[in-house]
Formats: structure tokens, sequence, C-alpha cells
């Protein structure tokens, strides 16, 4: 490029952005407001784990609660003041701590300190992309994301209390100031922080989107794309047409609340004030639109955790990802049917029970595809060369968090089984083993997996190794019984079980759950010490420690505008070609151009591209001609 | 975009996909006034059949009918999505269904709550 | 590129090009309005679903939005609302003529076809103006409003023609439920906002239309964008007007 | 690793546990000079009452608390230690070049150490927890196709769940990294895919057809939908009302705009609504007296503040500050004129339900008066029965775990559950071997600080003798009044009496543990 053409680019910015090297960064352009995505990324990791220890603090906070009810904790008076007075968590701030636990778990570390950093760091790297297609969108999706955390842990320093009617925020509960305390200031700010966080996954998720299908490099061919661009690439998608569901919802609540209005708001009579003037609303209706989001919103969080998984899995197992068709056609499956299922929230919720059964039928589909990838996850492992590094075992521990909490969906799924079930802490131990869990422990794959990437630093293998072990292990304490407490009926968000005798019997479960669960808590000060030490006391990271394909490692370990000091690289083949027969070494970089074949327009020579083991046969081959319907559909050629 | 056009041209230049403008042809003018007679006609027909039908069922229906076949008009001409690739229409269409889904549930629904109260 | 048109539609998703043949803005531009579309939705969707629910006693809307300006008080159900869709669909062909003329890069009638697209969305917003003004002095609240209808009321309501003269008097109307007018506000309300920005941004490109920007830049492709966004919210109004004021 | 880094970690440790240990042993420091102080109090006679609460509980209970630190710090010490020691072998492996520990094994082996002891305690689990959770132990009759649908559902996901763990763990193990060996290149079997994603559709078809089978038959096909006693549960903050029909078998009507201090259901009590009326009326002109006289109560409230002021009584200057600050900027007339919105609104709906007089008349029949309100849910053995619900305030769900039962309460919208208990009250007692034992049901959506506490006793009566006896001990709430006869004075509301019980609940609670 010339100098002329860069003068131009400058006076317009959004056109085009790389090839700064020369261009001059301040600290603020670089480390604050920087436009560049590995930056973006690591701004959304840092925000990601420091909004994700106050939330595993405030679990282990409740917790306490849980297992010793009604015994002093110094900690609880030091940390929550007048909320734990004399040392005992007030029955409200037990709710509030669970909401915002919710809250910050699910929107604020797993959306978007999963989703976020590794959708930024990824997908340009991954797809031959000099940054994304908007950097500026992509910094304000940032800083929209940081405001929203301001709102939500500044409603911690309201008089009434933050949010506390549950991370669902169900009206009228959330929508009556008189209701409860929760329900004042800090329901409002939460509103607020919410819909800061969607305007920030909107402007996340269309750059994304555009970027995946615009601006590939030449030679990746959508067939050639790792799993974890195809799995960023259709949470984008559900948090782009899910996302704006909840806008909706969250304008009715606001009027509700604020305004006056009657949307939710229906024949209530409040204690101390007396009937209100709101008839005709449901209650209802924003279970629908909340659940319209809430749904795919369990898969934006799961999905990016089952492309890193994939990813890691393949390059450690030394073996190309089992049946990529299948798992792509799987991922794009379940994020149809996450669209159409959210009535499976709300079976006894007052909705038509009908519809409980039409909900019901196309909820339990979900279970194919997600059987299909583990399934696939296993035959990787098949036969491979596994090499134990902490990404590798966070990854397995995925599959295996994902199996355990995955069967439970199939009972929660049966509407005739949640009649039991529903809210109870059954749907704890699904939600945490299968969507929480197994998310958290995608990220720290992630995490270890591309450290070196990130930081040009290497992490210690061995507090890795502790920090996995103590981790998996509590996961499993912590969860797993709680699926027997919920078939005995004891239902979540209870303050206290001693009142009943019925659930009394559960207290000593309950004091072990905590203890683990505080052992998985301070195993995260492995982590945290090994990810921050190590960004400035690590051991230098070589270019591709992994011995990764992927286009990523073709980067040099010192970060620079545009990722390439040079040209784009060209792909020759797929990301997963591990291990290829009749090949020295046992991984096939996809920039590296086979023997005989450098010109990638020829398509007839793109066949040497795929070397599979099978022996051509004539009869046909039902799942391709399912790929092959999909491909017409999409365009997806492979060749 | 002058530099990036030259770049697509010259092998030699590194590819940029991101200054890719595809050359945008003038479908000219006729379409779009055909288009602006076309919905204008729709809406003085929706006016009509407001006049001339009592309020039921099949009003309504025809409504909506005559609502969509706008939709495709703004969309198809004005939005000129008609012309475009048609996997960006296809990328574009196919979500639609989700909201169809949710329509048909919630009127099931709000059929539902209306029995209740 | 000498290909043929086989051999092209094989290598588009092969990378290196958009699939789409379109700009990564335009891009971001549809999957906006995309988004944008299931918000629109889902308040649509919420306003179906409150008014199944309440079917039996809601308002007529041609009893309520029956109003035109200057005339006085004669039953004109449709006559303004239809004007304010008139507007908006005219202000859209002059955007899509904007977009034309800046395929051609003509600089003038870009400018010109603007300018009449930003006056078409100025006179929307004043039309909705005054809707909401004679709808707010016609007794409806946020929260509440009065557009129900007595037995009585029914029977006049039945009587009344198109071009009659009416006048509501005590014991007609009643309290109507207050859905009707709150969902009126919200939605219209949100529409009504994005045309304001729509406006803005349309004031913004004209600005830079004048100023030889996009000329220098060597393509009309932000007025293109702009012109998206303006016609999804001409989308929006079709079934805001379908749902609102027809059925 | 460097080993550097790991002193640094290990150094960082120890500060935060030399931390952590003056923070646990400060409060012993303080709790000896507590006890002086409460020595000297007993010596010079100070009320014990003073000094009790605040003293002796919490240096006790803190020093407990502390103690429960002292071992959470030893854990993470021990965690610490381990870090170390591991870290200094493979620290040596690098020194000596001698491979002391391989850490690629010793994951292979923990992993599979992990599968063995996990599923030891999953079993340990299902046998010593499987008991407890009530599965084929339901007391109603669509319990045990509850029941039987759980056992398919478990027997399916318990075979999915090993195969597929031990696949996981132990091709983990199998195929851990070796140097002679290289991985099979195997990208795909399509055969094999086809038949893994067909069998669990399969299975999920079986799963479904039954799961659609016992839900149809439990809600919207319930045969005993027509013929079950009804029951109406009234959920509020923070508890339950039960109302039985009485001898005509039918309910009264009710609205939320009934609902006074007196009749805290809402029914349709033509004496009770009336007095109401009336109420709400002065209601209304009491806040239109208050919004017209804002002067003089910010007058009267500047006269209170000197007052206090007199008595030095800063707490109550410290309130009437805040409220004049309220007049001052408005919201206190804001308050008022919410409030009489609301009365006037409610007024006015009342009025719109008087319009059509007939029907007015007629929603106050004869069958509201034998309604009877309980504090207690009592129904008969093998009889079906029909939760009729009805939430006062905000979304509530009644949950009676033993019967399989569980539907929200939602305000505005009625919602019912119709079973048939098949175990007594008796009988469960019997069964588990505990006299105290009773039937409750729950609440199971968040609703609030007292959430947890809100419960009804929920008894299933063996004979119908039983049932009838206890029928006719309840009396009707609102007898029907004979002309001229006064009204009963006893009848209070009871929904009021109940908020009050579980507060004190709560307040006793806090003491306790206090």
């Amino acid at each position: 490029m010339s100098t002329t053409s860069h003068l131009e680019t400058e006076t317009h910015g959004h056109d085009d952005h790389h090839g700064h090297e020369h261009h001059k960064e301040t600290f603020i352009s670089k480390y604050v407001f920087s436009m560049d995505h590995k930056m973006i990324s690591r701004q959304f990791l840092i925000t990601g784990i420091i909004m994700g220890c106050i939330g595993v603090f405030m679990s282990i906070l409740f917790r306490l609660q849980l297992a010793w009810p009604s015994e002093s904790f110094g900690i609880i008076e030091t940390f929550l003041g007048k909320w734990g007075k004399d040392g005992i968590l007030d029955p409200n701030f037990y709710l509030a701590l669970v909401t915002i636990h919710g809250t910050i778990m699910v929107f604020y570390v797993l959306t978007a300190g999963l989703s976020g950093t590794f959708s930024n760091l990824l997908i340009p790297l991954q797809i031959g992309a000099r940054d994304m297609a908007s950097p500026f969108m992509n910094m304000l999706s940032y800083w929209f994301f940081f405001l929203s955390s301001i709102v939500l842990i500044s409603s911690f320093f309201v008089e009434t209390g933050p949010a506390s009617a549950g991370w669902t925020v169900y009206p009228p509960l959330s929508a009556l100031e008189k209701a409860m305390p929760g329900s004042g200031l800090g329901m409002t700010l939460w509103l607020v922080a919410i819909i800061l966080f969607i305007v920030s996954s909107l402007l996340g998720g269309i750059n994304y989107i555009s970027t995946v299908l615009n601006m590939r490099t030449k030679g990746m061919s959508m067939d050639r794309m790792p799993l974890t661009i195809w799995s960023f690439f259709f949470t984008a998608v559900l948090g782009l047409l899910s996302f704006p569901v909840l806008l909706g919802a969250g304008l009715f609540l606001i009027f509700d609340r604020s305004f006056g209005t009657s949307f939710y708001l229906s024949d209530i009579y409040l204690n101390g004030i007396g009937a209100l003037d709101n008839v005709g609303g449901s209650p209802v209706l924003y279970q629908h639109l909340f659940w319209f989001l809430g749904h795919p919103e369990v898969y934006i969080i799961l999905m990016p955790a089952l492309g890193i998984t994939s990813e890691v899995i393949a390059n450690n197992a030394r073996k190309p990802i089992f049946g990529y068709t299948a798992m792509v056609i799987s991922l794009l499956g379940i994020s149809f049917l996450s669209f159409i299922v959210w009535g499976h929230h709300m079976f006894i919720t007052g909705m038509n029970p009908f519809l409980g059964t039409v909900f019901m039928f196309v909820t339990l589909i979900i279970a194919v595809p997600s059987a299909v990838k583990t399934f696939n996850y296993l035959a990787t492992l098949w036969k491979g060369n596994i090499r134990f590094t902490p990404a590798m075992l966070f990854a397995i521990g995925l599959v295996s968090l994902f199996i355990t909490g995955g069967l439970t969906g199939i009972y929660l799924g049966n509407a005739a089984l949640d009649i039991q079930l529903h809210d109870t802490y059954f749907v704890v131990a699904h939600f945490h083993l299968v969507m929480g869990s197994a998310s958290i422990f995608g990220m720290f794959a992630g995490i270890y997996h591309w450290y070196p990437k990130m930081f040009g630093k290497m992490m210690n293998n061995t507090l890795g190794y502790f920090h996995f072990w103590l981790t998996f292990i509590s996961a499993y304490v912590v969860f797993f019984p709680m699926h027997f407490m919920g078939l005995a009926g004891v239902p979540r968000r209870y303050y206290e079980f001693t009142l009943v005798p019925e659930f009394g019997i559960w207290m000593d479960v309950n004091v072990v759950i905590t203890i683990a669960a505080i052992v998985g808590g301070l195993a995260q000060v492995f982590f945290l010490y090994n990810f921050f030490v190590n960004i400035f006391k690590g051991e230098k990271a070589t270019q591709n420690p992994w011995q990764s394909n992927s286009l990523e490692w073709t980067t040099p370990v010192e970060h620079i505008h545009g990722n390439w000091p040079g040209p784009l690289p060209v792909v020759y083949r797929g990301p997963y070609e591990y291990s290829v027969p009749g090949r020295e070494l046992d991984y096939y970089p996809q920039n590296i151009p086979s023997d005989g074949e450098d010109d990638i327009h020829h398509t007839e020579t793109v066949k040497v591209d795929e070397p599979t083991i099978e022996t051509p046969t004539t009869e046909v081959d039902s799942s391709k001609v399912l790929f092959a319907s999909f491909a017409k559909l999409f365009g997806l050629n492979r060749a | 975009m002058a530099h990036s056009n030259k770049s697509v041209e010259d092998p030699e230049k590194e590819y940029n996909p991101v200054n890719y403008i595809p050359h945008s042809e003038s479908h000219g003018t006729k379409e779009v006034w055909m288009g602006f007679w076309i919905l204008l006609g729709l809406t003085l027909i929706d006016i009509a059949f407001y006049f001339i039908m009592p309020a039921n069922m099949l009003r309504n229906s025809i409504f909506i009918v005559l609502g969509v076949v706008k939709a495709y008009y703004i969309v198809g001409t004005f939005m000129h999505l008609k012309y475009e690739n048609n996997k960006l229409m296809l990328s574009i269409i196919i979500p639609i269904v989700f909201i169809l889904w949710l329509i048909v549930l919630l009127l099931y629904e709000g059929d539902a709550l209306s029995i209740m109260e | 590129m000498a290909t043929t048109t086989v051999q092209e539609t094989e290598s588009i998703w092969k990378g290196g090009r958009s699939p789409f043949k379109v700009s990564y803005g335009k891009l971001m531009m549809w999957f906006f309005l995309l988004s944008d579309a299931f918000t629109f939705s889902s308040l649509l969707v919420f306003y179906g679903a409150a008014r199944y629910s309440l079917a039996d006693v809601w308002p007529l809307p041609d009893m309520v939005f029956n109003h035109f300006p200057l005339v006085g008080h004669y039953h004109l159900p449709l006559f303004f609302v239809s004007l304010m869709t008139f507007i908006l669909i005219f202000s859209s062909v002059t955007m899509v003529l904007a977009v034309e003329a800046g395929h051609r890069n003509s600089h003038k009638e870009v400018g010109k076809y603007m300018l009449w697209t930003i006056i078409g969305g100025l006179a929307f917003l004043g039309c909705q103006a005054w809707e909401w003004s004679v709808f707010i002095g016609d007794g409806a609240k946020l929260y509440s409003n009065n557009f129900g209808l007595t037995a009585d009321g029914k029977s006049y309501a039945e009587g009344l023609k198109v071009f009659g003269h009416y006048e509501w008097s005590e014991g007609l109307r009643t309290a109507g439920p207050a859905q009707f007018s709150s969902l009126f506000f919200l939605v219209t309300g949100f529409h009504g906002f994005h045309v304001f920005s729509g406006v803005v941004l349309n004031i913004i490109v004209y600005i830079n239309v004048l100023f030889g920007t996009y000329e220098r830049r060597g393509h009309y492709e932000m007025v293109e964008k702009v012109g998206l966004y303006w016609h999804f919210v001409d989308l929006v109004w079709v079934f805001v007007f379908t749902f609102f004021y027809l059925i | 690793m460097k080993q550097t880094q790991m002193k640094t970690f290990i150094k960082t440790g120890l500060m935060v546990l030399f931390f952590g240990f003056v923070y646990v042993a400060e409060p012993i420091l303080e709790l000896k000079t507590l006890n002086t102080e409460l020595q000297e109090a007993a010596l010079f006679g100070v009320g014990s009452d003073e000094f009790e609460p605040f003293k002796e509980a919490t240096g006790a209970e803190s020093l407990k608390s502390k103690i429960q630190w002292a071992l959470y710090i030893a854990a993470g010490l021990l965690i610490l230690v381990l870090a170390y020691v591991f870290d200094v072998a493979s620290y040596a492996q690098k020194l000596t070049g001698r491979k002391i520990a391989d850490a690629n094994k010793i994951n292979a082996w923990m992993l599979l150490i992990f599968l063995g002891v996990g599923m030891y305690f999953a079993a340990w689990e299902f046998v010593v927890h499987g008991p407890e959770t009530k599965v084929y132990n339901s007391s109603s009759e669509h319990g045990v196709d509850y029941d039987n649908m759980f056992m398919i559902t478990l027997i399916f996901t318990a075979i999915v769940f090993v195969a597929t763990q031990v696949l996981l763990f132990v091709y983990s193990f199998m195929y851990k990294k070796s140097e002679t060996r290289k991985a099979t290149y195997y990208s795909h079997n399509n055969k094999l895919e086809v038949f893994w994603t067909i069998i669990p559709a399969i299975v999920l078809t079986i799963l479904v057809l039954r799961g659609y089978a016992v839900w149809k038959n439990i809600t919207y096909e319930n045969p005993n939908s027509k013929n079950a006693q009804e029951i109406e549960v009234f959920a509020y903050q923070f508890g339950w009302t039960a109302r039985y029909p009485g001898a005509d078998n039918k309910f009264g009507a009710h609205s939320f705009n009934y609902i006074s201090g007196t009749n805290s259901l809402g029914l349709a009590v033509e004496s009770e609504v009336e007095t109401f009326k009336e109420e709400l009326k002065k209601d209304t002109s009491d806040y239109i007296a208050k919004i017209n006289s804002i002067d003089t109560y910010l007058s009267e409230l500047n006269a209170k503040v000197k007052d206090f002021k007199k008595l030095a009584n800063f707490k109550g200057v410290e309130d009437t500050e805040k409220e004049i600050a309220r007049v001052l900027n408005g919201e206190y007339k804001m308050d008022l004129e919410l409030m009489l919105r609301r009365r006037t609104k409610q007024l006015e709906r009342m009025a719109l339900v008087e319009m059509n007089k007939e029907e007015y008349k007629a929603t106050f029949n004869g069958s509201v008066h034998d309604d009877m309100i309980t504090k207690e849910i009592v129904v008969l053995k093998n009889k079906p029965v029909k939760l009729k619900f009805r939430s006062r305030d905000i979304i509530h769900s009644a949950f009676l775990p033993d019967f399989r039962v569980q539907m929200n309460c939602v305000p505005g919208m009625n919602t019912e559950f119709t079973f048939v208990p098949t175990k007594s009250t008796d009988e469960i007692r019997k069964e588990k071997n505990n006299e105290e034992y009773n039937y409750y049901l729950y609440c199971n959506k968040i609703c609030g600080q007292a959430h947890f506490n809100m419960k009804i006793k929920f008894v299933v009566v063996e004979t119908e003798t039983e049932y009838k006896t206890w029928i006719a001990a309840q009396k009707p709430a609102y007898p029907m009044q004979l002309p001229g006869s006064e009204k009963e004075e006893e009848i209070n509301s009871p929904v009021e009496n109940q908020v009050e019980e579980s507060v004190v609940i709560i307040q006793s609670n806090n003491k306790k543990s206090i």
C-alpha cells in the first residue's frame, strides 16, 4: 500500500485500519481506548475475571449462610456492613446476593468475559484478518460493557440494596418498589446495566458476524474455519437476535416501574398500600419475552466454550476433530432450536399447559445435537496421542461436566418431570453443571491455551494442574449432591432450611457443599496468581508453543497492529490436520502450501486437502446429502 | 473507494476484504417509482377495505397480508434486497422464522390468558 | 477476475472476498436492522398478546384516531394516519433516489434528494407530535385512558358516519384498558425515536454530502447505509399502521 | 517454571496467611478485655440486660467463626505446600535431566482415579441419598406415573452417563502421550455419526411420548378435573390461606378491589363491600385534605423539630427533618397524589362493575356466606382435590413436594392443579417414623424476605368421618346476616394474623441467632 492510501484511510478512519505499524501510540490509545482487537480482548478478559471474583465471592458468602444458618461470620459483617449485622446475613440481602451472583456470572463473566474475550482475540487471528471489521465499534462494545459493570456494581452502594428478585427479575416482584427493598433504586440500576450490556453485545455481535463473513483471508473457506470461529459466529447470531427481545421486555418493565403502566401488572393488593390501579397486564408475558432471550443466552454462554474445547481437544490429542461437518451442523441445530424452546422454563408458571406440550417436544430435540457433540469428542480422543496440558484437562473436564449436566436437562425438559423439579436445587445443579461450570471450564481451557498468544508469556503448568484438580473435584462435590436435594423438593433461593424438618435433614450435605465451594473458590487463587504474575514474570512464549495448525500461531509473539507483518497468510487446508499420514511432523499448519498445489483457485486439486482414510464408495452417504443441502442453502462448498 | 479497487485489480498488492466495495450499479428510477405507486395503491386498498368491510377476522387477515406485501416491496425494492446476493437475502429472511414462532405462541397464550380471566 | 459465474459462486466462500458481495459496513447495517426488527417484533408481539387477552374491552381505534387538523370534530378515521403513511413512503422514495444518484456519483442530486428526505422525516415527526397532542387532549394518559365505550356509547359509535360531526357527551365513554394508551405511546414513541435518529443521521450525511466528503471518497455508500435505516423505519411503520390503526 | 517465581508465590501466600493469622488472633485478645468488662459489670452491679446480647454473643460467635476461618487458611496453606513440593520435583527434573515426575502420566492416572472415585461416590450418593428423595414414595395418584416416568429417564440417562464418562476418562488414560506412537488420523465416519444421531433421537422420542401422556393427564386432560373437591388457595406475602366452598360447593365471587382489613380475600360480601366503599371515600377525602394542607403540615413539622430539640431527642429531630425535606422536594405531595389516584381508580373500577345493576347484584349471591377460611388445608384420602390458586400481590408458587404438585400463583390470573392424595398424614408419619412429620404447602417462587418461611399445613385425613368432623368445626367467615342481628365480632382477618406470625418468626429467629 502506498503512503497516499494511508493518508486517505486516516482521514476516513472507519474504512481502513490496518498497516499502522508506524502509527504513534500513546498510553491511552494503546491500553485504554485501544481499537486493537487483541488489546480489547485482554480488556474483556481482565474485566471478566474481576467480575468473576466478585461473583464467586458472593456465592461463598451465601453458601456460608446456607451451611451454618444464623451463625455469625465476621467476614459477612466486614464486607456487607449493615446487611450483615453481627455477622448474620440479612434475609433480604441473601436474595440480593443470589440475584447479583446470577447476573454477574451469566452476563458479565460467561457472556462478555468468555465470548467477548475469545471472539475478539480469535476471530481476526484465526480467519486471517488484520482486525475486526469495525475496530471503533469493537472499542465501543467494550466500553459499554465496562460502563454496565460499573453501574451494576454501584447498585451495591444504594441504601435499599441491589436488585433482589432473582436474576430473571420476574415482575411483579421486580416492578413494585414496595414489594421488597431490592426492587427500589437497585432494580433500576440493574435494568440500566442490562440495557447498556445489550448495546455492548449488539455492537460486538454485528462486528463478529460481518468479520467472519467478509474478512476471511484467501483460502479460508467456511469449511476450513476452526470450530471456535463457527461457535463464535453462531453465538453472535444468537446474541444479535435474542438480546433485542430482552430490550423490549426491559422497556415494558421500566415503564411499569417508573411510569405507572400495567403491562405486567394486574389485580395487585400490597400490604400498606392497598389495591394498586394496575389491571389487565400479565406477568406471564414478561416470562415469555425474558426466556426468548434467556434460553438462547444459555447457548450464548455454552457454545464458545464448546468451540474452544473442540480446538483444544483436537490440538492436544494430536488428531483431527472427529466429524467436523457434524460438529458444525450440530452447532447450527443447537442455535436454531434454542430459539424455539424457551417455554420449558415456564411449564408451571400458568402458561397454557398445551403450550407446555409443544415446548416439551421441541426441547428434547436439543439433546440430539448435544449428544452428537459429546460422542464426537469421545471419538476424537480415541487413538489420540493425548498431551495433558492444563488447557486439555479443562477441556476434558468440560466434556465430563457437559455430559453430567446435560443429562439432567432431559429431566427438566420433560414437562411432567418438571412439576416436581421446577425451581428446586435440581435446577440449580443442572444449570451450574452444564452452563456454569462447563462454560467456566471452557473459559479456563481457552485462557491456558491462548495465554501465550494474548500476553506472549507462558503460564505455569504445575499451578495449572493444581487449579484444575481442585476446581474439578469441587465442582462435582458442590453440584452433584444438589440433584438429590432437588429431587426431595428442596426449593432454591431459600434463606435457610432449618424451619422445616423435611428440609433440615439436608443440613450436613449443605455443609459439605459449602466447604467444597470454599475450596473451589480458594483454588482460583492458583489461577489468579498464575495469570497476573506471569503477565510480567512469565517465561517468554515461543511462536507456536502447542504445535497448532491454526493461523493465530503464525503471527509474531509480540503484538503488532495488523497481526501479520507481511502479507496475509493464505490457507490451504482445514484447521485439524493433525498426524496426517506420511508427514513427519504431527501437525500441518493451514498456511503451508502442500506439494504440487499452490494455486487455491484450482478446484480440482483441492481434493488433496482432505486426505481421508476411507476408500471412496459409490453409495450415497446420507449425512453428506444433508450437508449438501445445507451447503446449497448457504453456498457452502466442500469442493 | 479508489485505492481499494486498485488493490483488487492488482494481484501483487495485498487483497483487503475490508475495502471490498462491489461495483454497485444503478437500477434506474423506474422501479423506484413503480414501488412507490404499488405501496400507495396497497395503502389505498387497505383504506378501501377498512371502509367497505365490517371488522372481522377476514378483514384483519387481508390487512396483514397486504402489510406483508408492502413489506416485500419496501425491503425488496427500496432496500434493494431483491438485487443483493441471494445468500444475503436468505440470511436476513430466515431469522424471521423465529419471530413468526414467537407471534404464534404468544397469540395463543394471549387467547389463553383471556379465557382465564 | 475473468471467471464464469459458475466458478464464481463456487469460490465466493473461499475467503479473500465478501461472499455476499457487500462491504462490511452494509452488512453490519443489515444485521443491525435485523436485530432492531426483533426489538420491534417483541413490542408488537406483546401488543398482540395483550390485545388478544383484552379483546372484549379493547377500544375501537377508529373512534379514537379520527381527527384531522383544522377541521374540528368530524369523524375522519384513518385519514390523518394515511397522510402520515404517505409522507413516510414518499420520504423513502426520495431516499432511494438519493441512493440511486449516489451510484451515479451525482453530487448535486444526492444533496437534493437527501434534503427532501429530511423534510419528509421532519414532517412525519410533526404529524406524530400533533397526533400525540390530540390523543393526550382526548384524555389519554400513559397509565389510563377513557376510550372504553358504554352501551350507549357503542350504539352512538355505530351510528357515526364518516365525515359526520360527532361529540362525546357524558356517559358515552368510560375507562378503557390502560394498555391501549400505554402501548400506543410506547410503540409509536419508540418508532418516533427511530425516525428522529434517522433524521439526525440524514442531516449528518447531508452535511457531509455538502462538504463533498463522499465525492472525495469516491463512493456514496454512507448514503446507502443510512438509506437502509430509513427504509427500515418505513417498514416498521407499515406494521404499526396495520396493527394500531387498521385492525 | 522458574524457581524464583515459585518463591514469590510462596512468599505472597505466607504474607496472606500472616495477615489471616493476625485477623484471627485479634478478637481473641479482644475477648479477654470483654470478659474483664463483664466481670466488672457483675461486680459493680450493672444491669445484665444492657451488656448481655451485644458482648457475650458476638465474642463467642465471632471466635467460633474465626476458628473456622483459621481452618480454611490452614487448608490453603496445605495446598500451597503441596504446590511447592510438586514444583520442586519438576525443577529438579529440569536440573538433573532425569524424569522424576512425568506430569502427563500423573494426570492420566489422576483422571483414571477420578473416574473410579467419582463413580464410587456417585453410586454412594444414590444409595445413601437416593432413598431421601421421595422417588417411589409419592403421596398422590399421579405421583406413581411421575415416578415411573422418572425411573425410565433415570435408567436411560444412567446408562449414557456411565458409558460416556467411562469412555471419556478411559480413553484419556489409554491414549496418553507416548513418544513411540503417533495418533491415528481419523477424521470422520459418516455411518457412525448417523448411528449416534439416530439412537438418541429414538430414545428421546420414547421419553417425549411418555412424558406427553403423563403431562396431559396431570394438566389439561385430567380425568378428575370435573368431580374434584375444590379448594381455593390464596397466596400473599408471606403466607397462605385456604377457602372451602361450604355446603353448596360453590365459591362466592371475589375481587381484589374488595380486599380490606376485615376482608382479606376480597370476597363479594355485600356488607363488607359497602363499608369498605365508605372507607375508601373517606380515604380519598382525607388525601385531598392532606394535599390541600401541606403548608400547615410543614409548619407543624417545624414546630415538632423545635420541641425535639428542646428535649434533645436527636433521633426525632433527624426523622422530622427528613420528613420536612420530603415535603419540600415535593415527594410527600407526589406520594399523596399517587395514593389518591389509587383510591379514586379503585372506586371507579368498583363503580364500573356496578353499572350493570343486575349482574352486580348477582355477584352477591348466597354462595359466599358459607365459604370457610382456614389456616390449614385438610383433604380426604383417595378423593380428587382441585386446588385453585390465587395470589394477592406477586407471583408465588404452591409446592407440595410429597405429592408432586406445583403451580404458580399469579396475580390477576387463576391457575389450578388437580390431584388425588393417596397417603394420609398418619400413614406418612408411620412411614417416616416421625410423629411430628407434616405435609406442607411451600412457596417456591422468590417472593421476598420471608419467602423461606411461607408455608401452610396440608393434612390428609384417612376417613370421611374425620374429614366431616373437621369441616363441621370450621365456621363460615361471613355468615348470612339475618336482618337485625348483630355482626359477629370474633371474626378477624386470618390473613393479617398470619402475616404477623411470620414476621415474628423471623425476628425470633434472628434473636436466636444473635
